[in-house]
C-alpha cells in the first residue's frame, strides 16, 4: 500500500467517522445520564432529512442544520417522555424510534418531494462548505505533517472540524464541571442526586436534549455535508455503529473519538478495497462491514478489557426511600 | 360450504376487477427507484412521455425489496394490467414463475431474458455506448488516467466498464482505467456517499474523468466530481444538467424508448428477445447545452465516425458478457 | 401492583386496544398531514388485503411470518429476554432453508418441509446461541448482542448470496429456484378439494398451519410444562429463579434457543413458500414487527394471533395504499413503530389513567 | 445528665421541626395518620416504631419525597413547604438514609460536593469541601480520605460521608434513619461520640430506630409510632425499655413462647470448615463450624450483614462454599456444580428465604403457582414425564390455605395481593409441609403483623416438636431469645461462641454480636 493510498484511506476516514462521532457522543452523554439510546440510528436519520429538506427550502446548509436540530431533538423528546417521564423500556422506546424515522423521513419526503423518498440534490450554499486549514497550503510538501495536516486533516466539511472540537469539549464537561458531575451521578445512582437535592428527571432530559443536538448536527452532516441530500435509510446503520464505538470506548469520550476513527478507516478500507487481499487471506468487504459489530460483541463478551456501563443505565428512577 | 364458496368466489371475481380499467399498462421499478436519475428514471420518462402522447394511463411500482418483486409483478397481472413492464435483470427469475401463470398478459423485462411467448426481453449493447464515452474520456483526460465506478458488480456492469476502457484507450494508448465497483448486492445502486468515497478514491490515484454506471450512487459520483473540480460522465439518462458545464457527456440508455414502444404497442406485442444496440439507437451519448463547452470539434469528430464505424458493423466492440473477459482489465 | 388495579381483562384486552387505537389515531393525522384521505386510506386498504382471497393469500402469508417471529420474540420476552435479533436469526433460519432446499434431492415436498423447518431452527438457533451464552455466562447485554448479530447476519448473507449461493450464470444475489416438486401446497391446493375456490397466486401455504401449530405447542410449554413454569418464575424473578433451584443459564440458553428456532422457522414460510429461492433480505423486516406482534399480544403465546394478523393485515393493505394513493408503503412502517411506542415503551400513558378509572369505578360500588 | 441538656433554654425556643396533623395515605393503606411531634433544638431526639409504623413514611415527606395529604411542617416555627429535596436542603435539614445515597464509584470529595457545588466549574467546590473535610475530622471523629472511591470504603466510613454531606450543606436538622442496623457496636458507639459532638455544637438529630437500646443510650426525648400514629413523646431519662416497648406494639410483649423442652435427636447436619466467598472476592462465611439436631431449634444471632444470609445461601444451595457439610451423613456438593437449590430440597433442606418479595414468592405468579414453586418437579404435582397438573396443585394449595389460614383463602389471586403476614405463610406452608429434615428460615416475622408472628412461631415449634431440626436466623433477638434451643452468634462471617437461651441474655449476647469473645464458655 502506498503512501497516496494510505492519505486517501486516512483522509476519507476523517469524513465517514464524522457521523459516528457525533451520534458516538450524544450516545455517551445520554447512557451517562442512565439513559440508554439505541435510537441513535432514528436521529441521525430524521436529522438527516430535515437538515436537507430545509436546507432545499432556504438555500443555506444553516437553516437546515437548524432543522435538523430541531427534529432530533424532537425525537428525543419522545424517548424522554416515554422512558423518562413515564418510566418505560428505554429500549423499546429507542426501537420504536429508530422505526417511526425509518417511516416518516419517507413519508414525509414522498409528500413534499414526491421523488421517492428523497430530497432534491443540494448544491451550493445548500451544503456546508468545505475548510481549508490555515497554513495547509503551505506545509504540503513537508513529509509526515505535510501529509497529516496538509491533506488529511484540511479541506473537510465545517463539521468535521466541529465534531473534533466535541470531543474536548464533552471531556471538559463530563469531568470538569458541576453538570456533568451531576450527569455522572445520575446514570450510577440517581438517588444520590435526588437526595441531594437536584432534579433526576431534569437532568435527564437535559441528557437527552444534548444527545439529540449531537445526533442533529451527525445527520446534517450526513445529507448536506458528506452526501449532497436525503436518499431513505442513508443512516445505513451508522448510528448502531456509534452505539458500537460507544461501548468500545467503555463511555468515555476521547476513547469514542478513537473507536469512531477506527469504524470509520474500516468502512473507508471496505469502500477502496472491496476484496482486501492480505497476501494469505483475501477479506470481502462485507466481512469489513461486520467487523465494527464483531469487534463489539468481543468486547461486550468481556474477553477483551469488559465493558461496564453507567449502573443506572437502562432503569426508570423510581423515588423510594 | 356452499355459501362460502359462493362468498369466496364473488372477492376473487372482485379482485380481477377492482383497480384500473383492463389493459392499462403497468411499469415496475427496480430497487434505486423511480427518481434514481437514471435507469429507472429513464423509464419513468418513456412512459410518461407515451401518457403525455396518448393520454393513456399507467401504473407503476417501486421496489423496497428484494422479497417483494415476485408480488408486483402478480399484483398487476392480477388486476389486468397489460402489458407489465419491469426493469432491471433481477426481475427475470421471479417473471419466469409469473409470467406461466398468466398467459393472457404480456410482460417486458428490460436487460434481463426470459424465454417465454408471452415475455418480451429487451437488452442493450452497452458496451457500445460506453465506447463512445471512454473515447471522450480518453481525449479528455490531461492526466492518462480515466475512472470508472459501476454500481452492482455483475457481468452487465463489467460490460459497461470493459466498453468505456476499450474506448478510452483506443482514443489515447496511454491512458489507464481505475474500475470500482460499489458493492455485491442491489444496495449498490442507492448509495451516494459510498459512490462519493470511490471517486474520491479514484481522484487521489490521479483520475480526471470519471463514469458513473451506478444508479442512484451515481449522483455522489457526480456530486464528488464538481466538488474536487474533475469531470464527470452520466448514464442511462442525460445527466449533463446535473451540473452544467462539469459533465463531459453521458452515456445514454434509451430504456425510455424501451419502455415507450412497448407501451405504444399494446398487448398484443411482438413478444422474444430485442437488442437495442447503437444502430437502433438503443444506446448512445448525450451532446446537449450543458456540455457544448467541454466537447471540442476534434471530440466530436471522433465520436461520430466511431459511431458509423459502429453502426455498420467495422467497428466491434467487445462484450464482457460474450466471454466474461475483457481485453482491458476492468476487475 | 398493577394486578390489584384493574381487572385481568382490562389489562389484556383493554390497555393494547386502548394504544392500537391511539397508534392509529396519529398513523390519521400523519396521512391527512401529507393530504390523503384516512378513511379511504383504511377502505383500499380493506380491500387490498381483506376484499378477496388474493389479498387473503398475501395476509395470511404475512401473517405466518409474524406468527413465527412474534412468537419468538414473545417466548424470549417471558424469560424477560429482549431477543431483538429476530431479524438476524430469520435470515439465518433462510440459509438453512436454502441449503436443505438446494443440495437434497427430495422425493417430495412433505419430506423437505419437516427438514427445511428443522434446518431454518437449526440455524436460527445458533444464531441466538452466542448472544443468549454471552448473556448467560459473561452477562453481556442480550439486546447489544442481539442488534450486532442482525449486522453480522446481514453482512454474512450478503456475502453468501452474491459470492456462493449465486448460480454462476446469474446477476441477481439470490439462490437458483428450488425444484418444483419442493413448491409447498398453498391455500388454493389446499381448499380446492373442499371445494372453496381460493386464488392461485396468494403465497399463503401450509406453513401458515404450522405456525398456529407451534402456536397452541408453545401455549402448552409455557403454562402445562414444568420448563415453561420455569422460563416464566425465571422472567419474573431472577432471584426468586435461583431459590427455587432455577438454574439462570440453562433458561436463557433454552429460552433463547427456542426464540432463535421460531424465528429461524419463518423462513421456511418466507423462502420456501414464496419466492421458493433465497434472496437478499428475505425477512422484509419481520423479526422486527415480531417485537410489536408480541408487545401487542402481551407475550402470550395465542394471544399474538390477533397482533399477527393485524400487521399481516397491514403489511398487504400497506402495499396497496402504495399502488392506489401516494402514501408510500413505509406509511406500514410509522403505524408498526407507534403501535412499538404505545404498547411498549408508553404503556404507563395508556394503563394509569384507566387504573384510576377502575379504582373510581369501584369506590363507586 | 442527658435531661439535663433537654431542659432549660433549649426547650422554650421555637421547636427545630414541628409537624402538625399530618397525614398521608398510600391508596388504602394510612400510612400516616394525623402526625404531630415536637423536635427541640439541639437534642437528640428518638423516634421508636415497629416496621411499617410509618416511621420512614413521616421522614420522607420531612425530606420532600412525598407530599403529605394533609398538615402542616414549621422549622424554627416557620410555616415551610417542602416540595422536594432542595427545599428540605434550604429548610437546614440533612438526611442519612438506612441505604446510603452514594454514588460509589465517585470520590468522597465527589459525592460531598454533589448538587452542592458553588460554582459551574468543579475545582473551587472540591478545594473548599477538601478543607472543610479536613477541619471536620478533627472536630467530630469523622475523618474519612477525601480521594477514595466510596466503593472502596467500609460501611461505617460511607456513612460519615454521608454524614459529612449533610454538614456541607450546612445542615441544622440532622435525621438519621436506622443508622446502626449495617454497623458493628463498635460502629454504633463511634457514630454516636459524632452524634453527642454535633449535639454539642447545636445541631438537632433525629434518630430514627427500632432498638431499644440506642434509645435508651443516645436519645433525650422518644417518641413512639404505631400503625401510622404517633403515640407518645416521652423523656428517655422518665421511660423505660419495657414502657417502650409496650407502647410500640400496644400491648404486652409476648417475649416467652409457649413451648416444651426440646428433645434433640441425631445430628441432621453437620458443617465443618464452611466458607463463603462472594462474587466480589469477599470472605462472607469464614470457616463455620456447626451442628444441627433433629428436634431443636438453632437460633443464629448476629447484626445484618455478619454472614447470616450466607451461611442460608450456602446450605440452601443457593451460593457456592468451600469445607464439607454432611446432611444425615452424607456429604453435600457445595461447588453447586453438581447440585442447586432444587437437588437440596430432595435431600430434605427447606428454606424459608429471608426475603420473600425478591426470593420466596413470585409476586406476579398467583398463589397456587407459588405453592408448586421450588417443587414444580414434585411427582404429585405432575401428570406425567411433559405436562404439569395444574389441578393437583390447585387443589393442594387449597388445603394449604386452610390449614395455615390464609386470608383470603383464595389461591387464584396473585402473591402480591395478599399482605405480608400472609404471604410468609403462603411461604411456610410450602415449605414446612414438605416435611424437611431440615428447615432453614430466614427473618420468619420481617413485616409481618403481630398475630401472624404468633401463629408463625407456633409453627416453627410444632415442626420442632415432630423432631426436624430448624435454623433459625433473625435479627430480632427477642425472637431468637424465645424460640432457640442453642443459640449461636455470629460476628464477621465467624461464630463468636454458643449460648443457651435459658442462661444468656440480651447484653451478654450483645457482646458477642460486637465481636467480643471474651467469656467464650
Amino acid at each position: 500500500m502506498d503512501i497516496v493510498t494510505i492519505v486517501q484511506i486516512l483522509d476519507s476516514t476523517l469524513r465517514l467517522a464524522t457521523p459516528l462521532l457525533f451520534a458516538c457522543l450524544a450516545g455517551i452523554i445520554s447512557e451517562r445520564a442512565g439513559i440508554f439510546d439505541i435510537g441513535l440510528e432514528g436521529k441521525l436519520l430524521i436529522a438527516a432529512f430535515f437538515s436537507a429538506a430545509y436546507a432545499h427550502y432556504s438555500g443555506s446548509a444553516w437553516i437546515g442544520l437548524g432543522a435538523g436540530v430541531l427534529a432530533s431533538v424532537v425525537f428525543s423528546l419522545f424517548h424522554g417522555i416515554a422512558s423518562i417521564t413515564f418510566r418505560g423500556n428505554q429500549l423499546i422506546s429507542g426501537v420504536a424510534i429508530n422505526f417511526l424515522a425509518s417511516g416518516m423521513t419517507v413519508v414525509i419526503a414522498q409528500s413534499w418531494f414526491r421523488q421517492g423518498g428523497r430530497t432534491p440534490s443540494l448544491t451550493g450554499d445548500q451544503r456546508f462548505p468545505s475548510l481549508d486549514l490555515p497554513g495547509a497550503e503551505a506545509v504540503q510538501g513537508v513529509p509526515v505533517i505535510g501529509q497529516i495536516y496538509g491533506e488529511i486533516l484540511t479541506d473537510h466539511g465545517i463539521l468535521v472540524y466541529v465534531g473534533l472540537l466535541c470531543v474536548p469539549l464533552t471531556w471538559y464537561v463530563l469531568y470538569r464541571t458541576r453538570f456533568g458531575l451531576r450527569l455522572r451521578a445520575v446514570g450510577e445512582n440517581p438517588a444520590a442526586v435526588d437526595t441531594a437535592g437536584v432534579s433526576v428527571v431534569r437532568m435527564r432530559y437535559a441528557a437527552i436534549v444534548i444527545a439529540g443536538v449531537l445526533c442533529g448536527i451527525g445527520g446534517a452532516y450526513l445529507s448536506t455535508s458528506l452526501a449532497a441530500g436525503f436518499v431513505r435509510e442513508m443512516s445505513a446503520g451508522r448510528g448502531f455503529i456509534a452505539l458500537a464505538a460507544m461501548i468500545f470506548a467503555k463511555w468515555r469520550p476521547w476513547q469514542g473519538l478513537g473507536a469512531v476513527l477506527l469504524f470509520g478507516m474500516l468502512e473507508a478500507i471496505a469502500n477502496r478495497f472491496p476484496n482486501l487481499d492480505l497476501g494469505f487471506i483475501t477479506l470481502p468487504s462485507q466481512f469489513m462491514t461486520a467487523l465494527p459489530y464483531i469487534l463489539t460483541v468481543i468486547i461486550l463478551a468481556g474477553f477483551v478489557g469488559k465493558a461496564i456501563p453507567p449502573r443506572a443505565g437502562g432503569e426508570p428512577y423510581v423515588k423510594e426511600r | 360450504m356452499k355459501l362460502t364458496r359462493k362468498f369466496l368466489g364473488a372477492t376473487a371475481v372482485l379482485a380481477l376487477t377492482t383497480g384500473a380499467a383492463l389493459a392499462d399498462p403497468a411499469l415496475i421499478y427496480d430497487m434505486g427507484g423511480k427518481f434514481d436519475r437514471s435507469f429507472n428514471e429513464m423509464a419513468f420518462t418513456g412512459a410518461t412521455r407515451w401518457a403525455e402522447e396518448t393520454g393513456g394511463e399507467f401504473r407503476d411500482i417501486e421496489l423496497q425489496s428484494e422479497a417483494q418483486r415476485e408480488q408486483a409483478i402478480r399484483r398487476f397481472a392480477e388486476s389486468g394490467y397489460n402489458p407489465v413492464v419491469m426493469t432491471g435483470f433481477s426481475m427475470a427469475t421471479p417473471l419466469e414463475v409469473v409470467a406461466a401463470d398468466y398467459p393472457d398478459t404480456t410482460f417486458v423485462i428490460i436487460d434481463g431474458v426470459v424465454d417465454l411467448p408471452n415475455v418480451r426481453s429487451v437488452i442493450f449493447s452497452e458496451q457500445e455506448g460506453s465506447y463512445l464515452v471512454g473515447l471522450l474520456a480518453g481525449m479528455a483526460t490531461e492526466t492518462d488516467n480515466v475512472s470508472f465506478v459501476g454500481g452492482m458488480d455483475v457481468p452487465l456492469i463489467r460490460a459497461f466498464a470493459c466498453g468505456y476502457a476499450q474506448g478510452a484507450v483506443a482514443a489515447n494508448e496511454e491512458v489507464n482505467v481505475i474500475v470500482n465497483y460499489t458493492g455485491t448486492t442491489p444496495a449498490a445502486w442507492n448509495d451516494p456517499v459510498r459512490g462519493s468515497e470511490i471517486t474520491a478514491a479514484q481522484i487521489s490515484q490521479g483520475s480526471d474523468v470519471v463514469f458513473a454506471a451506478a444508479g442512484g450512487t451515481g449522483v455522489g459520483v457526480l456530486q464528488r466530481a464538481v466538488d474536487d473540480g474533475i469531470l464527470s460522465i452520466g448514464v442511462d439518462s442525460n445527466q449533463n444538467y446535473l451540473h452544467p458545464g462539469q459533465v463531459l457527456t453521458s452515456m445514454m440508455k434509451r430504456v425510455d424508448n424501451a419502455v415507450y414502444s412497448a407501451f405504444e404497442s399494446g398487448p398484443g406485442m411482438e413478444t422474444g428477445l430485442h437488442v437495442m444496440d447503437l444502430a437502433a439507437g438503443g444506446v448512445g451519448w448525450a451532446d446537449d447545452e450543458h456540455n457544448a463547452e467541454l466537447i471540442s470539434d476534434e471530440m466530436r469528430a471522433a465520436v461520430s465516425s466511431a459511431q458509423e464505424a459502429i453502426a455498420a458493423g467495422e467497428l466491434a466492440v467487445h462484450d464482457y458478457r460474450s466471454d466474461s473477459s475483457c481485453p482491458i482489465s476492468v476487475e | 401492583m398493577s394486578s390489584k388495579r384493574m381487572p385481568k381483562w382490562a389489562d389484556v384486552l383493554l390497555v393494547p386496544i386502548l394504544s392500537l387505537i391511539i397508534a392509529f389515531a396519529l398513523s390519521a393525522l400523519v396521512i391527512l398531514a401529507i393530504g390523503e384521505d384516512p378513511v379511504r386510506a383504511m377502505r383500499l386498504m380493506i380491500t387490498g388485503a381483506l376484499g378477496s382471497t388474493y389479498g387473503w393469500g398475501y395476509t395470511l402469508y404475512f401473517t405466518t411470518n409474524f406468527l413465527l417471529t412474534g412468537l419468538g420474540v414473545s417466548i424470549a420476552f417471558q424469560a424477560r429476554l429482549f431477543n431483538i435479533g429476530g431479524e438476524g436469526q430469520a435470515l439465518i433460519g433462510g440459509l438453512g432453508v436454502a441449503l436443505v432446499c438446494l443440495f437434497i434431492p427430495w422425493p417430495h415436498w412433505s419430506l423437505a418441509i419437516i427438514a427445511a423447518i428443522a434446518a431454518s431452527a437449526i440455524f436460527g438457533a445458533v444464531w441466538a446461541a452466542i448472544p443468549a451464552y454471552l448473556q448467560a455466562k459473561r452477562g453481556s447485554h442480550i439486546v447489544i448482542t442481539t442488534i450486532m448479530f442482525n449486522f453480522i447476519a446481514f453482512s454474512l448473507m450478503n456475502y453468501m448470496l452474491s459470492h456462493v449461493l449465486r448460480p454462476p450464470t446469474s446477476m441477481d444475489p439470490a439462490t437458483a429456484r428450488f425444484d418444483n416438486v419442493l413448491r409447498l401446497p398453498r391455500l388454493h391446493d389446499i381448499l380446492a378439494p373442499m371445494g372453496i375456490d381460493f386464488s392461485r397466486a396468494g403465497p399463503a401455504n401450509v406453513m401458515l398451519f404450522v405456525a398456529l401449530l407451534a402456536c397452541v405447542l408453545a401455549y402448552f410449554l409455557m403454562w402445562r410444562t414444568r420448563l415453561g413454569f420455569e422460563i416464566r418464575a425465571f422472567g419474573k424473578s431472577e432471584p426468586a429463579a435461583h431459590y427455587a433451584g432455577i438454574s439462570g443459564v440453562k433458561i436463557i440458553m433454552v429460552a433463547m434457543l427456542i426464540s432463535g428456532a421460531l424465528s429461524g422457522m419463518m423462513a421456511v414460510n418466507s423462502v420456501m413458500g414464496g419466492p421458493q429461492r433465497l434472496v437478499m433480505n428475505a425477512v422484509e423486516g419481520a423479526g422486527f414487527i415480531g417485537i410489536a406482534v408480541a408487545l401487542m399480544g402481551r407475550s402470550h403465546p395465542i394471544g399474538i394471533i390477533a397482533p399477527a394478523l393485524l400487521f399481516g393485515f397491514l403489511f398487504q393493505g400497506g402495499s396497496e395504499l402504495a399502488l392506489e394513493t401516494t402514501i408510500p408503503r413505509e406509511m406500514i412502517i410509522i403505524i408498526q413503530a407507534l403501535v412499538i411506542m404505545f404498547t411498549g415503551a408508553l404503556d404507563n400513558m395508556v394503563r394509569t389513567p384507566l387504573e384510576t378509572l377502575f379504582a373510581l369505578m369501584r369506590r363507586r360500588t | 445528665m442527658v435531661a439535663e441538656v433537654t431542659g432549660g433554654a433549649a426547650a422554650k425556643a421555637a421547636p427545630a421541626i414541628e409537624l402538625r396533623g399530618i397525614s398521608k395515605a398510600f391508596g388504602p393503606v394510612q400510612a400516616n395518620k394525623d402526625i404531630n411531634i415536637k423536635v427541640n433544638k439541639g437534642t437528640i431526639h428518638g423516634i421508636i416504631g415497629e416496621n411499617g409504623a410509618g416511621k420512614s413514611t413521616m421522614m420522607s415527606i420531612l425530606y420532600g419525597f412525598y407530599k403529605a395529604d394533609s398538615g402542616e411542617i414549621l422549622i424554627d416555627g416557620k410555616p415551610t413547604q417542602i416540595t422536594d429535596s432542595q427545599a428540605a436542603i434550604s429548610a437546614g435539614i440533612g438526611m442519612v438514609f438506612q441505604h446510603f445515597k452514594l454514588v460509589e464509584n465517585f470520590t468522597v470529595l465527589e459525592n460531598v460536593i454533589l448538587g452542592a457545588e458553588d460554582s459551574e466549574r468543579l475545582m473551587p467546590s472540591l478545594n473548599r469541601a477538601r478543607k472543610l473535610l479536613t477541619e471536620l475530622a478533627a472536630e467530630y471523629e469523622l475523618n474519612v480520605d477525601p480521594d477514595a472511591l466510596i466503593e472502596t470504603l467500609s460501611v461505617g466510613h460511607q456513612q460519615r460521608v454521608e454524614i459529612l454531606k449533610a454538614l456541607y450543606r450546612e445542615a441544622n436538622i440532622l435525621i438519621l434513619d436506622e443508622p446502626t442496623g449495617v454497623l458493628t457496636p463498635a460502629e454504633a458507639d463511634h457514630l454516636f461520640r459524632i452524634l453527642r459532638g454535633l449535639k454539642e455544637q447545636g445541631k438537632t438529630i433525629i434518630l430514627i430506630t427500632h432498638k431499644l437500646r440506642e434509645i435508651m443510650d443516645v436519645t433525650d426525648e422518644v417518641s413512639v409510632m404505631r400503625r401510622g400514629e404517633m403515640v407518645a413523646t416521652v423523656n428517655t431519662a422518665e421511660t423505660s425499655p419495657t414502657e417502650l416497648a409496650e407502647l410500640m406494639v400496644g400491648r404486652k410483649v409476648l417475649l416467652e413462647v409457649e413451648k416444651t423442652p426440646a428433645k434433640p435427636g441425631e445430628v441432621v447436619l453437620s458443617a465443618r470448615g464452611l466458607k463463603v466467598v462472594d462474587e466480589f472476592g469477599v470472605e462472607r462465611l469464614r470457616s463455620i463450624d456447626l451442628d444441627i439436631r433433629a428436634g431443636e431449634i438453632l437460633g443464629v444471632a448476629g447484626v445484618a450483614g455478619n454472614g447470616q444470609s450466607a451461611l442460608l445461601e450456602a446450605l440452601a444451595g443457593m451460593a457456592a462454599a468451600t469445607g464439607e457439610v454432611k446432611m444425615n451423613g452424607e456429604p453435600l456438593d457445595l461447588t453447586l456444580k453438581h447440585s442447586d437449590a432444587g437437588t437440596r430440597r430432595e435431600r430434605g433442606v427447606s428454606h424459608v428465604h429471608e426475603d420473600r418479595h425478591r426470593c420466596g414468592l413470585i409476586l406476579d405468579f398467583m398463589a397456587w403457582e407459588n405453592i408448586a414453586f421450588g417443587y414444580h418437579n414434585a411427582p404429585e404435582y405432575n401428570k406425567n414425564k411433559l405436562l404439569m397438573d395444574n389441578h393437583a396443585i390447585l387443589e393442594d394449595a387449597k388445603g394449604k390455605f386452610e390449614r395455615f389460614d390464609v386470608r383470603p383463602p383464595n389461591p387464584m389471586l396473585t402473591a402480591e395481593s395478599f399482605s405480608g403476614g400472609n404471604q410468609q405463610k403462603i411461604v411456610l406452608a410450602r415449605e414446612i409441609e414438605r416435611n424437611p429434615d431440615l428447615l432453614l428460615v430466614g427473618q420468619p416475622t420481617r413485616g409481618v403483623d403481630i398475630g401472624a408472628i404468633e401463629f408463625i412461631h407456633k409453627q416453627l415449634i410444632a415442626l420442632r416438636d415432630q423432631g426436624k431440626a430448624i435454623l433459625l436466623v433473625s435479627v430480632e433477638l427477642d425472637e431468637i431469645l424465645s424460640l432457640s434451643d442453642r443459640i449461636v452468634v455470629m460476628f464477621d462471617g465467624r461464630i463468636m461462641g454458643e449460648r443457651d437461651p435459658e442462661t444468656t441474655n440480651a447484653q451478654d449476647l450483645g457482646l458477642m454480636m460486637a465481636g467480643m469473645t471474651g467469656d467464650v464458655a
